[in-house]
């Protein structure tokens, strides 16, 4: 159970992330968040990670007010989530197994399950064969399922994933979509913010729609509206 | 901390070493430079240090007896000084022995006839030579000597011989402020070394914690590249100082034409590594170690 | 005239970026390139603007051969050239006016010409709130559009973008896409690189498709296919 | 380069040092450590060379003459030998001077009886006190005076000045020494942080060159910045020791028990600084301008 109860983030040069937003996501949902350029998708991803504090407001994850958590939980908690970052914040020095592998690392997994679990990610990735390049090696989409793969691998219970088809091909960026379906139906609540039409359109999931910091949409089965 | 993770940050900390080289390289070098000066002036310090203690042993008082006293007396007196805690050790020169150091003094021609009557007719004082046991308590013993009757008249120490004591003094002095510019210089360099190649890293930091990194998973590692960078950068310097140590001495002997006899001698350097060697590893590894966790903190908190 | 005869690149890792491209573009042509994430897209923008040579092949730009172009006059050839890259690639230190007006530095505007023309080009591209906003402090949108203005500013005689709207709604996009044909109708070329489905297909432009390295499309008013 | 352009320059060359606070303090920090410790060094050495020169001042080679010379004879010969190169000065030093020191010599007890039989029959030789340009010449004018039949015997300074020259000598060369090494420990770290603020910033070097600027227009914002950097990482140590000199000066005359009658005197700050500010400002701007060229160079070829 995800809980935004009347939050607001202004950012320190006084631009408005969001303002007043009251938002109920149940455990396993599927949720789009679509909206402007600027509107407070992202925003909405990083208070919920914990990437920044909310100016006001209440945030509840599970059972646990994150506003009030104490610094030493912080990491316990975000193990739970599985991120996909607008601009993928990938480990530069590291290759793509290396970047997927770090958070099965994290959590301090034993080689023999990293060595097993990471090239199947990848594999549904489509990316076996970059395996051992580098970041700065990579197309555009491929840094993009890169990040996707170290989000999912975790089976976390929590992902969110800002914009993950932005670099992408239609045909890849319905794959992947298969993939998050896949891991919601194995009960992993998925928010999914995107500028997709055609994919928010077809695929009928409950869809957030924000607006100058505001919720100004919210519905179970809809589409992509202006 | 499981043993797995223990490899990883092992790994890790390497794998960064040989990713980053121009960093690795430019704190390796920050460290091998500031443990090289700290050794160089220790290495000069102690051996100015040996050197003053060689050339005090040198250095005395001259207190003039008066010339009625018996050797009973002389023996009784010599031996109420020799109470005299500044005081190291005391010799007697005889009426005897002082003219035949007078003769002795180049300074005076060799002219027979003269010397066989100042032979004859002694005019020299007999004296008691006064080692100290630190210089520095000259004018105590002076005050002490002069209080005492039977002594007619002192002599201190010539103005070269206090010149050079003074000047090793000064020596000496410098040295210690030297190595203690040196050890902060060396805080503040290796420190922002480590700032800077932390700066360069800081995304990598926020993005360990940002996928759920425990401050001190993300710490060991950086620790042990401290570890291993402030290893390297310690010994390297020890190491070229304890080889070219002997080539050094070698050429200030040539150049200063030391020879044998010479009052100026060098430390083994073994003797003075058993000092050196734990003072630059602390500073080394310790700020390597102790740099990184401050200069990491800022950035885990997010 | 933009003429790539039988390019090919090859990376340092031995990944294979395009194979035997044999292209032509007249001056003031419009042209989409599509193509599946990894195909080589972006591997021929970066030819055309010298951040990386060809293994093999000759790339010639107005009348010059630019694998031959002398190390002094690359500035000067890519002052003709306006590039969005799909990273963006903005100054983190620089503000957005600073971001876009420093196009116009490097070509040693005045100070009067930069301090007019700047604020036409962020309110074109809706950023005149965002003017002294620092790239951290923007949306993923905000990003892309920051780079679009940057590349736009000097009327460049080739306009090169690489997934102009990849991080932009809907509506958005289309507003970019208008702002490229009006610079298009003013003799600029313009070669844009996209997974946009929708905006190819309605645009009836050029279309350049690449598959593993090579061309296997290239129709004069076409669409997006897979 | 137009007007226009120049002043972009300098406006990036300083924003550039504000936006980047902890690179800029690291690279002034650097700077103003070494040229510190050059500082420190120079003030030192300089000031041993000044007392060296002093004291070797009181150092000179007594020949003692032959008693049949007459005056005319003594004056020929000392214009004889004056002409020596090796020779600064020459002092006649008559019988009855020499008596006159003699008598002066505390060495001697107040014996009125004796002091009348010397002076009256003068048994000390008249000599010449020879000083020396050049205290290495000793040998070669020794060498010279004993072929001088006139000369009866030659007294060379005594051990203890020997060794003080000695000493002297030995810290002359380790100061030069030091002031090299801290030249090139100054060049690798300055160079280093250079170096790391520059990797710093290469993407916006590799964008800068993106979107067609020029390598000298990528280049200008860094020599302003360097040689900003550069001129307060020189000023910050300069000043400051031009005003803690005198303290420090203070300090150990008080811990050496320096007074004004002492042969150990300091050189004016002012006089030092004629050659240390140049210096000091080759090492700090030139370090920045043209380490930064270099270094900026490899990421300009894109
Ligand atoms: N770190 C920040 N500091 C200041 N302002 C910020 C910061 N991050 C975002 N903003 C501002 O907050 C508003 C919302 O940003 P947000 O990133 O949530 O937008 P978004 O909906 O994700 O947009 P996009 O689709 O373009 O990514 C924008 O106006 C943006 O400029
Ligand atoms: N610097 C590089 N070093 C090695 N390989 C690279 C490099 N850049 C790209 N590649 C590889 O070259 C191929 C083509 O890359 P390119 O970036 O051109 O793809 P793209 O068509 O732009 O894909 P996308 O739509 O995902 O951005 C990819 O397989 C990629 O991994
Ligand atoms: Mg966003
Ligand atoms: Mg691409």
């Amino acid at each position: 159970m995800i809980i935004l109860d009347n939050v607001t983030k202004i950012y320190e040069n006084s631009a408005v992330g969001v303002k007043n937003i009251n938002l109920k996501i149940k455990e396993g949902e599927f949720v789009f968040i679509v909206g402007n350029t600027g509107s407070g998708k992202s925003t909405i991803l990083r208070l919920l990670l914990k990437e920044i504090e909310p100016s006001n407001g209440t945030i509840i994850i599970g059972d646990k007010d994150i506003t009030k958590m104490s610094k030493e939980s912080i990491p316990y908690f975000r193990r739970e989530l599985g991120v996909v970052f607008q601009d993928f914040k990938l480990f530069e020095n590291k290759t793509v197994f290396e970047n997927v592998a770090f958070a099965m690392k994290v959590i301090e997994e034993s080689p023999r399950n990293i060595r097993r679990t990471v090239p199947n990610v990848l594999s549904t990735m489509g990316l076996e064969n970059k395996a051992r390049c580098y970041p700065k090696q990579l197309s555009g989409g491929e840094k993009q399922r890169t990040a996707i793969g170290r989000a999912i691998l975790n089976n976390p219970s929590i992902l969110l994933a800002d914009e993950p088809t932005g670099n992408l091909d239609p045909k890849t960026s319905w794959d992947i979509m298969k993939v998050l379906e896949e891991i919601n139906k194995n009960g992993t609540t998925v928010i999914v913010v995107t500028h997709n039409q055609e994919i928010v359109n077809s695929m009928q999931k409950r869809v957030i729609q924000l607006k100058d910091a505001k919720i100004i949409r919210d519905v179970v089965k809809g589409g992509y509206e202006e | 901390m499981k043993i797995l993770s223990f490899s990883h940050f092992i790994h890790e900390g390497f794998e960064s070493i040989f990713k980053n080289k121009s960093m690795a390289f430019a704190s390796i070098a920050t460290t091998t430079v500031c443990i090289f000066m700290l050794g160089i002036a220790f290495l000069t310090m102690e051996n100015i240090e040996y050197n003053v203690e060689n050339i005090e042993t040198g250095i005395n008082i001259t207190a003039f007896l008066d010339e009625n006293m018996i050797e009973e007396e002389i023996d009784q007196l010599k031996g109420i000084i020799l109470k005299s805690p500044q005081i190291e050790s005391i010799d007697y020169v005889s009426k005897d022995e002082a003219m035949k150091r007078f003769i002795g003094d180049e300074n005076l021609p060799n002219d027979p006839e003269l010397l066989n009557d100042l032979k004859e007719d002694n005019p020299l004082r007999a004296s008691f030579e006064i080692k100290l046991r630190n210089n520095k308590d000259e004018q105590v013993v002076i005050e002490l000597l002069s209080k005492i009757k039977q002594i007619v008249k002192i002599n201190t120490p010539k103005e070269a011989m206090q010149l050079l004591i003074n000047l090793k003094n000064f020596i000496q002095a410098t040295s210690a402020v030297i190595i203690i510019i040196l050890v902060v210089v060396g805080v503040i360099l290796i420190g922002n070394t480590i700032q800077l190649t932390v700066h360069i890293r800081k995304n990598e930091i926020r993005i360990m914690k940002y996928i759920g990194a425990t401050d001190w998973f993300v710490r060991w590692p950086f620790v042990i590249e401290g570890l291993f960078i402030g290893f390297l950068g310690t010994l390297i310097p020890l190491i070229t100082l304890f080889f070219t140590y002997n080539f050094f001495v070698n050429i200030f002997k040539q150049a200063l034409s030391i020879n044998e006899e010479s009052l100026i001698s060098f430390m083994p350097v073994l003797e003075i590594y058993q000092s050196l060697v734990p003072a630059a590893l602390i500073l080394g590894l310790g700020m390597g170690i102790v740099g990184s966790l401050i200069i990491i903190r800022k950035h885990l908190r997010v």
